[in-house]
């Protein structure tokens, strides 16, 4: 067991072995990630209201670090940087033309990490490492992360991952877990994950657990269990949306949709980029740059002659059945994690539950509507 | 958690710099480029697999392997846009950047002892070129080879002086045919999948290999299932917006494919439905 | 090899978007040093004759007087690039399209006798055909260099136009509709400021003009349920890019 | 003598389009025109109808080089109709935000546009082929102008952090901190700049001009301030109606403005400097004595050096406030609309700005009257046209010409403003 004092002393071990230490903090109205120097950056008793299309901080009077659910930002901001360097090439002189590869990544990174973004991070793995190629700047960031996993303890009314598997406990896959108890005494229950993870554990002030405080923490993530209402049915997916291709509610969701593209980037699983040559004035220097795209794009379908996926409807289609579909056939899971950033996130309150309740509830009941 | 791989270097982003050893004018848009490698390796790309083409600090974008040439790479590219002009208006010495080879290759294997049908349309013809000459090199593999080749105007047609050269060699069945024809033309008038029809080959044991623009494709297949060959005997080439070619950019997916991993050729059995589907 | 030319043309307009191009301090004796600055008399007084390679044009036509220059210029360029949303949109004096011309005379001119007028202002591409057209009011520098050096190198500018929500999620801004419920244009407006205001806080007002695919319709309604009025929604859309979010609203 | 015109057509490195035409009869200046011909664009018209907190953004953009004064005047305007005080650190970060735009803008004047006339050539493209280093560092004042506006108002043609009441977003310590170092170096860069343009060939002219600009206790001119001339005009910004006029002339489509029963006047940096001379910091008097300058300098072509002292003020002053700021509390204060008339006036880089509001109580604007400093000083401008054209009589015509369009880059015109407003033809007979 640690004492929410011990904080301080965790944030200084990681900043020890030379990472660069980002967890939640509070900034503009939201609980963001940045780069934390002490536990006093850390959002102490401030908690989330999500729903559709809303966020609001409030003050949960109880002094918990971790009172909050997911955040507008995800590791992805990290793991996946909006914006890196692929190659630079250089012209000297002549024709000759060299390339180079790009700078190593910053700093190696410590992150504090909900259980569902674990899984989302495992997602991301899969389709940076575990395909035929390896993203080189992917793995090696990913390679370095320190994961702190903190369980949830107050997940938001747009959370789900009850109906995905992915939260509010932590199984693995982390460094470091922890679950704050803020009921009685304010403490930490911490459990090592690898050997850095126990490592740093063994180094900071504690005592052991006893069986109190493990039941403790196991009431705090089944009372978030409880309080998780939104759900997703999750039976075969995959073949409501290939199956509900041509359906009308296609259309109806595209008026509402305003292909901002919002739902797309702060989803915390979404790898799509696209790579664009940035050169020097005098033309003998070019950056490749590698930078967040998204399918609600019309250039991300753009091939000679015109997009493919030219309407509102073909794009939200797109994202809707490659996350909670046609991902499974790519990448062998499914590309949602139940973290409800999309929902909260659209600027209209569009609500991919809902949606896909929409669409099954249309297919058994074909002709609801005649 | 798995073990994390170390990135190596084969996968790398980087590109490594090709020569441009040699250039040739294909058609008025169309030129066909040997490139050879500046130090390291030849690559050994199968007939359809494709690379990812840079041209400095315009571009990138994925071109089809046409062919070897020793330790070259043969790679016919039609200018329509920023990248493919660069490329295209690349002198010999010029260099590029060259990634890859991406993508699987045409099941040549399974047409082994059976009659291979190869269907092309305009520039459709370069990422079949590989597997046709394939199949010339290894002529004894297969039972009858028929290309099946249509192009807008006679001006527009590929490789003009080997296709003469094949008509003369014979062990080939070759039929060109033209949208619209010229005064000289003394070939077929119309659309490819017509010469489908007429075209010798046992549509229980042939396997069909097809490329040309998405409409051109299904016509072919339609009429080539109408001859009688299975749906899984039949293969295509895909195309969509590409940036990686590593499975990473999520830009190639077609339905529940990535094209650049699972693709570029698809059955037309695992194509059929999904060609179906506007804007998909 | 002879240096490609370059003119700069002002039509109806505040100067801002051609000083974009001065204010590339760290970029302008580059770009002086690769393109021949032929016509730019903000800058120079010296003048060459044209055809020139590129022309960038500033401003909206207002007069017939600018209605026949832009032709001249548009015949003498071989690119002609139109810079700022007085020149792609026709600007917020294209308020006048929609009001009276003599009573806007006579509200700022105490002899509007002396004032030739057409009672439109209208974008260049409403006059002759325009090869790109660079979005902003003011545009943004660091898009002007893309645009400039993309077309000195042959490529096309990366000028993606998405909304401006996607550069504050590329920012990590926080989304100030969802999270502070103020009134934003940023779905629907084209990217290229970087999602300036929302890092300040503050709703986007429409910079750049529409984006590719703007739902208006549906923005509106969200609008609404945050507390806005017809009137303040209409003044929201209708300034610096009025025509272009007009059209797109009609539809 | 024969009767000869001498036109430019389109006035070069000025602001805006605009020219000239001097009409030469014998030894006689016939007629002066200072022409601008840049489209009116109806500003006053756009603003009826919109609402109080608008203006700010929709006056930016009658001008790209001086945004900043058009949002500066505009939120004078409406806190004093509504009654609110912007005051402490929110007042402090819109001067220093001026501060940004003073040394943008004449760093712009004066090397670019300006400075080339006197080192004989066309441009600062030509100059910086001579004289690489100079420009190159001109650049960097210009930029670190550019820098304070990005910093403190979000970019620099129409900041958006500028709002009725004070501010969307207040930077934070650490940004203003940064600032410094650049500011530093651009303080000493203006110092050089006082020296090299002190040691510039001046023509030997100068006249008794009735100076105008704000004068305010104990600081030097920038965003408040009474009108004050070196007539004895000392007013409240309010009464400036009943002193000045605009009058509308068929050659142009700005405004002219004049002293009412006098005449031409003369607003912008000669005017402040000399009215205020006082009031600035030692450091730039010391600059200015050194150069030779005192309040009673009358020589518009000197007007360059006097822009450059006040490179050193804007710096100078941009470093104290960056020191003494404070983070606020609240961004910004509450603004109520109020039916009322207000005015605001502050002082652009070319001289003092000044607007006329009426709203309503539901802070719809019925009414609004901009006058910009180009306006106020294009009739001092052909009457200086008429001076130099008088005394260089035996000058040829495309000599001529270069001197006139000198002596209209002294006032460092901006016609965008003007018109809301430029051509030279010279005329001889
Ligand atoms: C697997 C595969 C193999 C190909 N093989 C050949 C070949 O052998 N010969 C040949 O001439 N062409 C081939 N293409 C098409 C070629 O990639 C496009 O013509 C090329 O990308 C156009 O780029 P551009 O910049 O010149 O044109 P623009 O129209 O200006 O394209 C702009 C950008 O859009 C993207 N893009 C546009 N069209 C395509 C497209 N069809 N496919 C993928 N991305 C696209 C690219 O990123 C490109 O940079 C192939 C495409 C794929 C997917
Ligand atoms: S689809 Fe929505 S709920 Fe699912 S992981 Fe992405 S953002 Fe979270
Ligand atoms: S949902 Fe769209 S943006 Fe997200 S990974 Fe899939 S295709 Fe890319
Ligand atoms: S679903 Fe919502 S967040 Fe996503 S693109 Fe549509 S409107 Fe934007």
């Amino acid at each position: 067991m640690l004492e929410p004092g011990a904080l301080d002393a965790l944030i200084e071990a990681l900043a020890g072995r030379g990472l660069r230490v980002v967890g939640p903090t509070v900034r503009d109205g939201a609980i963001v990630l940045d780069e934390l120097a002490s536990a006093a950056d850390l959002p102490t008793g401030v908690g989330d209201v999500q729903e559709p299309g809303g966020y609001r901080l409030f003050e949960r009077g109880d002094g918990a670090f971790f009172g909050y659910a997911a955040s507008p930002h995800s590791p992805k901001q990290f793991l996946f940087p909006a914006s890196t360097r692929l190659f630079r090439a250089r012209r000297n002189g002549g024709a000759a033309v060299e390339f180079e590869e790009p700078d190593a990544p910053e700093r190696p990174l410590a992150l504090f990490v909900r259980p569902c973004e674990l899984h989302a991070i495992a997602v991301q793995d899969r389709v940076f490492l575990h395909g035929q190629h390896v993203d080189r700047d992917y793995a090696s960031r990913r390679r370095d992360a320190f994961l702190v996993v903190v369980e949830c303890g107050s997940p938001a009314s747009t959370c789900f991952c009850t109906s995905l598997g992915t939260g509010p406990e932590a199984e693995g896959g982390y460094d470091l877990a922890l679950t704050e108890v803020v009921d009685g005494e304010h403490r930490f229950l911490a459990r090592a994950g690898s050997e850095r993870g126990a490592e740093v554990l063994a180094a900071l002030p504690q005592r052991p657990a006893a069986d109190a405080d493990r039941a403790a923490a196991a009431e705090v993530t089944a009372g978030a269990r409880d309080s998780i209402s939104r759900r997703l049915d999750t039976g075969d997916l995959r073949g409501l949306l290939e199956r509900s291709r041509e359906s009308p509610r296609w259309d109806e969701v595209a008026a509402r949709c305003l292909t901002c593209a919002n739902c797309t980037l702060v989803c915390p699983t979404c790898f799509c980029s696209s790579a664009e040559d940035v050169t020097s004035l005098d033309g003998t220097e070019s950056e490749r740059v590698r930078r967040w795209d998204t399918c609600f794009s019309i250039d991300h379908s753009y091939i000679h002659g015109g997009a493919i996926r030219p309407s509102s409807r073909a794009r939200y289609r797109q994202w809707l059945t490659h996350k909670f579909g046609t991902w499974n056939d790519q990448f062998g899971v499914s590309g949602c994690v139940g973290c409800g950033r999309c929902i909260a996130w659209c600027p209209v309150g569009i609500d991919v539950t809902e949606e896909l309740a929409a669409l099954r509830a249309a297919e058994e009941v074909p002709d609801a509507d005649h | 958690m798995s073990a994390l791989a170390e990135p190596s270097l084969a996968e790398a982003t980087v590109p490594r710099p090709f020569a441009v050893a040699e250039r040739r004018r294909e058609t008025a848009d169309t030129w066909t480029l040997e490139l050879e490698p500046l130090g390291g390796p030849a690559l050994t790309p199968l007939p359809g697999q494709f690379t990812m083409l840079y041209a400095f600090g315009i571009g990138e974008v994925p071109i089809s392997v046409s062919g070897r040439n020793g330790e070259r790479l043969v790679q016919t590219v039609r200018a329509v846009g920023a990248v493919t002009e660069a490329i295209c208006a690349s002198e010999p010495g010029a260099v590029l950047g060259v990634r890859g080879p991406f993508g699987n290759a045409w099941p040549l294997e399974l047409a082994e002892g059976r009659d291979l049908v190869i269907v092309a349309g305009g520039i459709g013809l370069a990422p079949l070129h590989g597997a046709l000459e394939h199949a010339l090199n290894h002529r004894e593999r297969y039972r009858g080879l028929t290309l099946l080749y249509g192009a807008r105007t006679p001006a527009d047609l590929l490789y003009r002086v080997e296709l003469a050269e094949l008509r003369e060699r014979g062990g080939l069945q070759l039929e060109v045919t033209v949208d619209a024809a010229d005064e000289q033309w003394r070939g077929h008038v119309g659309v490819v999948p017509k010469l489908v029809g007429r075209a010798g080959f046992d549509p229980r044991d042939a396997i069909a290999l097809v490329v040309g623009p998405e409409i051109m494709m299904r016509y072919a297949i339609e009429a080539l299932a109408d001859r009688g060959i299975a749906a899984d005997r039949m293969f295509v080439s895909m195309e969509r917006n590409m940036r990686c070619g590593l499975g990473h950019c999520g830009h190639c997916q077609l339905g529940p494919t990535l094209i650049c991993r699972d693709g570029p050729v698809y059955s037309a059995a695992a194509m059929a439905e999904l060609m179906e589907v506007r804007e998909l | 090899m002879t240096k490609p030319t370059l003119a700069v043309w002002k039509f109806a307009s505040c100067d801002g978007c051609q000083l974009s191009l001065l204010d590339c301090e760290d970029e302008l004796l580059a770009v002086a040093g690769e393109v021949e600055i032929a016509y730019f008399l903000e800058a120079r007084r010296a003048t060459a004759e044209g055809p020139y390679d590129v022309s960038l044009v500033e401003g909206s036509v207002t007069t017939e007087h600018d209605a026949a220059r832009i032709r001249e210029v548009r015949e003498q360029s071989k690119t002609l690039i139109t810079i700022g949303a007085c020149a792609t949109a026709g600007g917020i004096q294209a308020l006048k399209n929609y009001g009276d011309l003599d009573a806007f005379t006579a509200a700022v001119y105490a002899s509007p006798q002396y004032i030739s007028s057409l009672a439109t202002s209208t974008p260049i591409s409403a006059h002759v055909p325009v090869d790109y057209e660079l979005r902003g009011c003011p545009i943004s520098k660091r898009q002007l260099l893309e645009v400039l050096t993309a077309f000195l190198h042959g490529r096309k500018p990366t000028i993606p136009s998405t909304s401006v929500c996607t550069e504050c999620k590329a920012r990590g801004t926080v989304c100030v509709t969802v999270a502070k419920g103020i009134p934003c244009l940023g779905p629907v407006t084209h990217a290229g400021c970087g999602g300036l205001c929302p890092a300040y806080t503050r709703g986007c007002f429409g910079c750049f003009g529409p984006m590719e695919s703007p739902n208006a319709a549906a923005l509106e309604a969200r609008l609404k349920t945050l507390g806005s009025d017809d009137a303040a929604i209409e003044r929201l859309f209708r300034t610096f890019n009025v025509a272009a979010f007009d059209e797109v609203r009609a539809k | 003598m024969s009767e000869r015109t001498i036109v430019t057509e389109y006035l070069a490195r000025v602001e805006g389009e605009g020219g000239m035409r001097v009409r030469i009869d014998g030894d006689r200046v016939a007629d002066v025109q200072l022409q601008i011909y840049e489209p009116p664009r109806f500003f006053e018209a756009f603003l009826r109808g919109r609402r109080f907190t608008e203006a700010p953004d929709i006056t930016a953009r009658i001008c790209g080089i001086c945004p900043v004064a058009y949002q500066m005047s505009s939120v004078a305007a409406m806190e004093r109709i509504c009654g609110v005080e912007v005051g402490g650190q929110l007042r402090a970060l819109r001067r220093l935000l001026y501060c940004g735009e003073w040394i943008e803008s004449h760093a712009l004047h004066v090397f670019m546009l300006h400075a080339p006339d006197f080192l004989g050539y066309e441009s600062a493209i030509e100059l910086a082929q001579h004289d690489a280093a100079l420009v190159a560092r001109a650049l960097e004042l210009k930029k670190t102008g550019n820098r304070v506006m990005t910093v403190v108002g979000g970019r620099e043609v129409h900041p958006i952090n500028v709002r009725v009441g004070g501010w969307y977003r207040t930077p934070t310590k650490r940004e203003l901190r940064e600032l410094r170092d650049p500011l530093q170096r651009a303080l000493e860069e203006s110092l050089a700049a006082v020296r090299l343009t002190a040691g510039f060939d001046f023509p030997d002219y100068d006249r008794d001009y009735e100076l105008v600009a704000l004068r305010e206790p104990g600081e030097y001119p920038i965003d408040a301030g009474r009108i004050v001339s070196s007539e004895g005009i000392d007013i409240d910004v309010s009464e400036y109606e009943q002193w000045f006029e605009e009058e509308h002339v068929p050659w142009s489509n700005a405004l002219h403005s004049h002293v009412i029963g006098r005449g031409s006047y003369l607003c912008g940096p000669l005017a402040r400097f000399a009215l205020s001379f006082d009031r600035l910091s030692p450091v730039a008097r010391e600059a200015a004595a050194e150069a030779g300058l005192t309040a009673a300098e009358r020589n518009p072509f000197r007007s360059i050096v006097v822009r450059c002292v006040e490179l050193v003020e804007a710096c100078h002053e941009a470093l104290r406030l960056i020191d003494a700021y404070e983070e606020p509390d609240a961004p910004a204060v509450e603004v109520e609309p109020r039916a009322g008339v207000g005015h605001g006036c502050t002082e652009a880089p070319r001289g003092i700005l000044w607007h006329r509001y009426a709203i309503d109580g539901d802070g719809t604007i019925l009414e609004a009257k901009i006058v910009p400093p180009t306006s106020q000083n294009q009739r001092a401008i052909e009457e200086d046209l008429r001076g130099v054209v008088e005394r260089s009589l035996q000058v040829p015509d495309d000599r001529l010409a270069l001197l006139c369009e000198q002596t209209i880059r002294n006032y460092d015109p901006c016609i965008s403003c003007a018109t809301h407003f430029l051509k030279l033809e010279v005329e001889r007979s």
